[in-house]
């Protein structure tokens, strides 16, 4: 039996899987780095260490300076969280020679589902559709050529070791075929250090939907239906939701048992996602599996009515399922939203700094998974997102309302935020029609970048905020000359907040 | 006393005619407003204004005469401009043109590559420096045909928002 | 179409109310005592109107100066939140006359429940069991005798106009029945100007369940089950949960069929709640209706799925109800616990004042309705109640937890607060093992008030940070002897506070 | 310099011995402490102390050396106690019985009724008192037999946490 995990991440989800931990009456330990001592999952925690530097590479990343934390805590387990080490078979396996359980699946399936090719040659002789194109990497043009000519244009050029949109090109026209594909060789090289690459069909307005799936140590395998992923800016996902907008129930039928077909493929145990392509007439295939939690699993919790994390720690007990598929159905509608610290009005330009102040949403229907706090140092070194805002309704249109309602309730001041872009989504027709793919952003630049409208009126509200804040403050500076001008609620304001201040 | 508020590129006269307590009535650009303006947390105004209720967020820029203000539509750089900041503002305009021969980062980050140095000429287009910031990197070109004049941070380096990287001319 | 709503309520409910109608795209109006210009509905709402002095006497229940405002802001409904004017037939009628709707049932229904004695009457008449007792109020002490030799002791003697504990009377003995039945008298006309009263037998181990019901104004009514309210201090909720630990399907079926006839019997319409007495042999009375929206409604909404505000603005619309009793399911378990600003080892004392530092729990399966916020005074004048914090989870073992572990999160300081309290009570063997009638808080009140261990290390830490924080306020003082000393990191704070302070 | 503080009715013996920054190795009644202590927020401190992770909250209480102290099993009043606190306290030792003869109101609140008048002599058990706050009222009852020596509020004021209200002897 677990009593004590150590938390191999920092963030959102690190504080997302103490909170499980709590529940379940087992003791987590956080590690963080140099930058991460004020980070929330620290205060969290029951225990604390520090394991580096702020660059990643020398803490997060630092399999040594983790493993050794978890011995002088002797914690039992493992959660790698998502990002950094939860992909890493080394760090899976390193693990299990210490005897330190870890929460996820074993070296053999994150190795196979890491390399893409392999992936999808373990695919196919599973009998799971993938998108047509080779299961060998392709050392020359001419090979590229001949491929090209068996599955027909437009393909993509993609790094085996790829990831993040590096390495991959586009082939429209069969002229292009020869500097693409030179030119994604280079890019994988730059990138991975491996110029490895294969060719796919490339699906034209492609849906990214994907499947979770929970598989004990007994070969017992479901899924927990879809999640609409087709959302993203810079490859990067931004909004998900469930169900999606596109399937209908026998097409969930048949991409759920095909999901679990893959998952049962390399032995899979704990929590993963079989994600695919979708095409809009419905024919989809395998794209990869990712061996870990998902950034967006909360949507699935909320319409399922199953905490992921406390299943991961009761599979990695030893445990069986606790449920069969049929157990299992959707309730309504989940809607999460990514706040990002950055700039969307700048090319999303990342915007890391100090939060000033911070109201969040809260009421029926709402989950926020956070991690920053007011005076909070959003530091420079890891990813922008801040929070992940999931909204549930009985319907698809409740939820998208209840989310609305949610952005406008949410305030951050002091670092830029994807707040208002968010909510212009939920007011794109595309978005509240259920029409679109990835290339929603794209296709509605126009509208998602216009700005609101603030007229005149809106405009003089600002104007004389900030010009009686202004004069409050010269007046704190002269006290006697504006004291009486005042009135005495300025004054049991000064007098109120001089209470709080330490 | 009027002031002359700038937000965003409007500039607008405010003057206050009467307060007492919350209660505040002012004039702008020679519209009258009859408010009831409350700071109910740091920095978070409530106002009511015929019966309508608003929430605007203040941020304090560089100087105490320079806001972020949040309204629910939109974000606004303010300033307010009195005497002081007409003398420095006067002063400054011969100096104006040259803003755009220093490079700044508009954002916390780390230098991860310099590609010239002082001395070099580059031509509109080329990279100078790159930052990354939260695992995003990005590149700062220069906008003409310039020669790099010094280079005030290098490589590794952590720089704050606004910090000063690049000298050209 | 009701397009525009007059709250006529403060505190979390009138948020909570305008959290729906944002949800709805209809516009809110706020009406606010002078003691509430701060207060958080009235920052929410899009239009706000002050409507008297802080004593609810002059504001709150201040029939026209609410309706005044609903004019001035041409409001189309009001809603009535609960407590203050919610249960007052005068102004459901004032509202009928002035061409305003009013969210909640007729004068009738709101009349007939609001006198025990007629209720009783309505309800034998539909056949609903009441508890054994009078159907006429009693006037001699000779009647009063003939009663109780008539149900048997124990009785109690209640008033008619009766509520929160005053005018009720528990006869034990046949010789205190005299003095017993005066003093109720006396106590009556106190209280409520009025000094009838009648006899009900006394149900010993008592427990408090009630059902939530709709009805739409075509005669279509269901009930959305129960919800299990016996965790009481002098005689109010403070939690309340569904499913009932107590219940079982049949029963949930039957008592469900008699809360939705009770309602039919007055031609209900809207939300309402059918509160009764059930013994521990799982006999049921008629206790009460409450015409009007419940504190504990969440619980409702989260384990059913549906927002009740929102089906109380469709029923004003006119619109029939959109399911029927066989759509609706439970799923799952909820806890609701309310925060009071009181001091639990001080006889549950109000302790008003400002709310200095607050942190909210967040994270899967929670929901916090409060409208608090940091710097915020509560008023002297109104409920103590500051929060509502609602959990669910698969099963009632997971829902406890996560209340746990959300009041363990939870942290308020300013005010005193029973959050402790509250934690104490998830650890009751009473309550975990769901086996508590009304009298539990009463039982269990040695354990309930014990406190907590800090041993010699965490009394340790609470000298170390508030000694470090006076050596740190004192350096403040004579910066130039100690800057050295402190290292950068208190420098680095200092700074990063005056970018916040405004 | 080491110096006491009350938590409680425990008394306790304090001294930093060493520090740099985060790092702080104290002294309390002779058993070390080698912390890492940060503010994180507005009285709010995290302190790890081997590898536990430990949460307080301060509130500043009527003097800067006087703090309400939240931990998470239990909530302490504490006082650090210098040369000027132990002046203090000495010259109001003579004082001290004096306190049963004052009544303050523990909370906020309002006054409802005030069934005596200066000069009465009450008894043990009398109510001198009813305040109301957030719907409740509390009646403040004499302790002992004693007279009225002076009430300082009226039925309908509004008094504050503390306020001295009536003067007995």
């Amino acid at each position: 039996m677990i009593k004590k995990v150590l938390v191999a991440n920092r963030g959102e989800i690190a504080v997302r899987v103490m909170r499980s931990c709590r529940e379940m009456g087992i003791r987590s330990v956080a590690v963080f780095s140099d930058a991460d001592r004020n980070s929330m999952h620290v205060r969290y925690a029951d225990e604390a260490y520090n394991i580096g530097p702020a660059p990643s590479r020398e803490s997060y990343l630092n399999i040594e300076a983790i493993i050794r934390a978890a011995k002088i805590s002797a914690a039992d387990a493992i959660h790698p969280g998502y990002g950094f080490l939860s992909e890493n078979a080394a760090f899976a396996a390193r693990c299990q020679e210490e005897g330190i359980i870890f929460v996820g699946p074993d070296p053999y399936a994150i190795t196979t589902m890491g390399d893409k090719i392999i992936a999808r040659q373990t695919m196919i002789a599973a009998g799971v559709p993938v998108v047509p194109g080779t299961t060998e990497k392709i050392n020359d043009e001419e090979t590229a050529l001949e491929i090209v000519k068996g599955i027909g244009l437009p393909i993509m050029i993609k790094a085996t070791a790829g990831g993040g949109g590096k390495g991959m090109r586009l082939v429209k026209h069969i002229d292009e075929l020869g500097s693409s594909f030179r030119r994604a060789k280079s890019e994988a090289m730059n990138a991975f250090g491996n110029d490895s690459v294969y060719i796919e069909k490339y699906i034209q307005s492609p849906h990214h939907i994907e499947f979770q799936i929970l598989a004990d140590n007994y070969g017992n395998a479901i899924h927990l239906f879809e999640r609409e992923c087709s959302i993203q800016r810079r490859h990067q996902k931004v909004i998900e939701e469930t169900p999606s907008p596109l399937m209908n129930p026998e097409l969930r039928r048949e991409m759920g048992e095909v999901a679990v077909k893959a998952a049962k493929a390399v032995n899979y145990k704990g929590a993963g996602t079989i994600e695919f392509i979708v095409s809009d007439d419905l024919e989809y295939y395998f794209l990869e599996m990712n061996t870990r939690l998902q950034v967006e699993h909360p949507v699935t919790e909320r319409v399922v009515g199953v905490d992921l994390v406390k299943e991961q720690i009761n599979i990695a007990n030893g445990n069986p399922l606790p449920f069969s598929q049929e157990d299992l159905q959707q309730h309504g509608h989940s809607i999460q939203c990514r706040i990002y610290a950055e700039d969307p009005d700048n090319n999303f330009m990342p915007n890391p700094g100090v939060i000033s102040h911070i109201t969040e949403p809260h009421g029926l229907g709402l989950r926020c998974d956070g991690y920053v706090y007011e005076g909070y140092e959003i530091p420079i070194y890891y990813d922008p997102m801040i929070t992940k805002l999931i909204s549930w309704g009985e319907t698809r249109t409740e939820a998208i309302a209840r989310m609305k309602r949610a952005l406008y309730e949410y305030k951050i001041t002091g670092v830029k935020t994807n707040i208002k872009f968010l909510e212009k989504i939920m007011d794109t027709k595309d978005f509240t029609e259920g029409q679109y793919n990835t290339h929603f952003i794209e296709k509605n630049g126009e509208f998602l970048h216009s700005s609101r409208l603030c007229g005149t009126e809106c405009e003089d509200m600002a104007i004389m905020a900030a010009f009686v804040d202004f004069l409050t403050k010269m007046e704190r500076i002269q006290p006697p000359r504006y004291t009486d001008e005042l009135g005495s609620n300025w004054k049991d304001f000064g007098r109120k907040r001089n209470v709080l201040r330490l | 006393m009027a002031y002359e508020v700038n937000l965003g590129n409007r500039s607008a006269k405010v003057e206050v005619l009467n307060r007492a307590g919350n209660k505040v009535l002012l004039d702008i650009d020679g519209h009258k407003y009859d408010i009831d303006i409350a700071m109910v947390e740091r920095g978070v105004y409530s106002i009511l204004y015929k019966g309508h209720s608003y929430n605007v967020e203040l941020i304090e820029g560089e100087s105490s005469k320079k806001y972020i203000v949040n309204t629910f539509a939109k974000t606004f750089n303010l300033e307010i401009i009195d005497a002081e900041s007409k003398y420095i503002s006067s002063r400054n305009k011969g100096m104006e043109l040259e803003e755009e021969n220093l490079l700044a980062s508009p954002m916390p980050g780390k230098v991860v590559r310099i590609p010239v140095k002082a001395g070099d000429k580059v031509t509109a287009g080329q990279t100078l420096i790159v930052v990354e910031a939260m695992k995003m990197q990005s590149e700062f070109k220069a906008s003409h045909d310039k020669t790099v004049l010094e280079i005030l941070v290098k490589e590794g380096d952590t720089v704050n928002a606004h910090q000063l990287m690049i000298k050209l001319e």
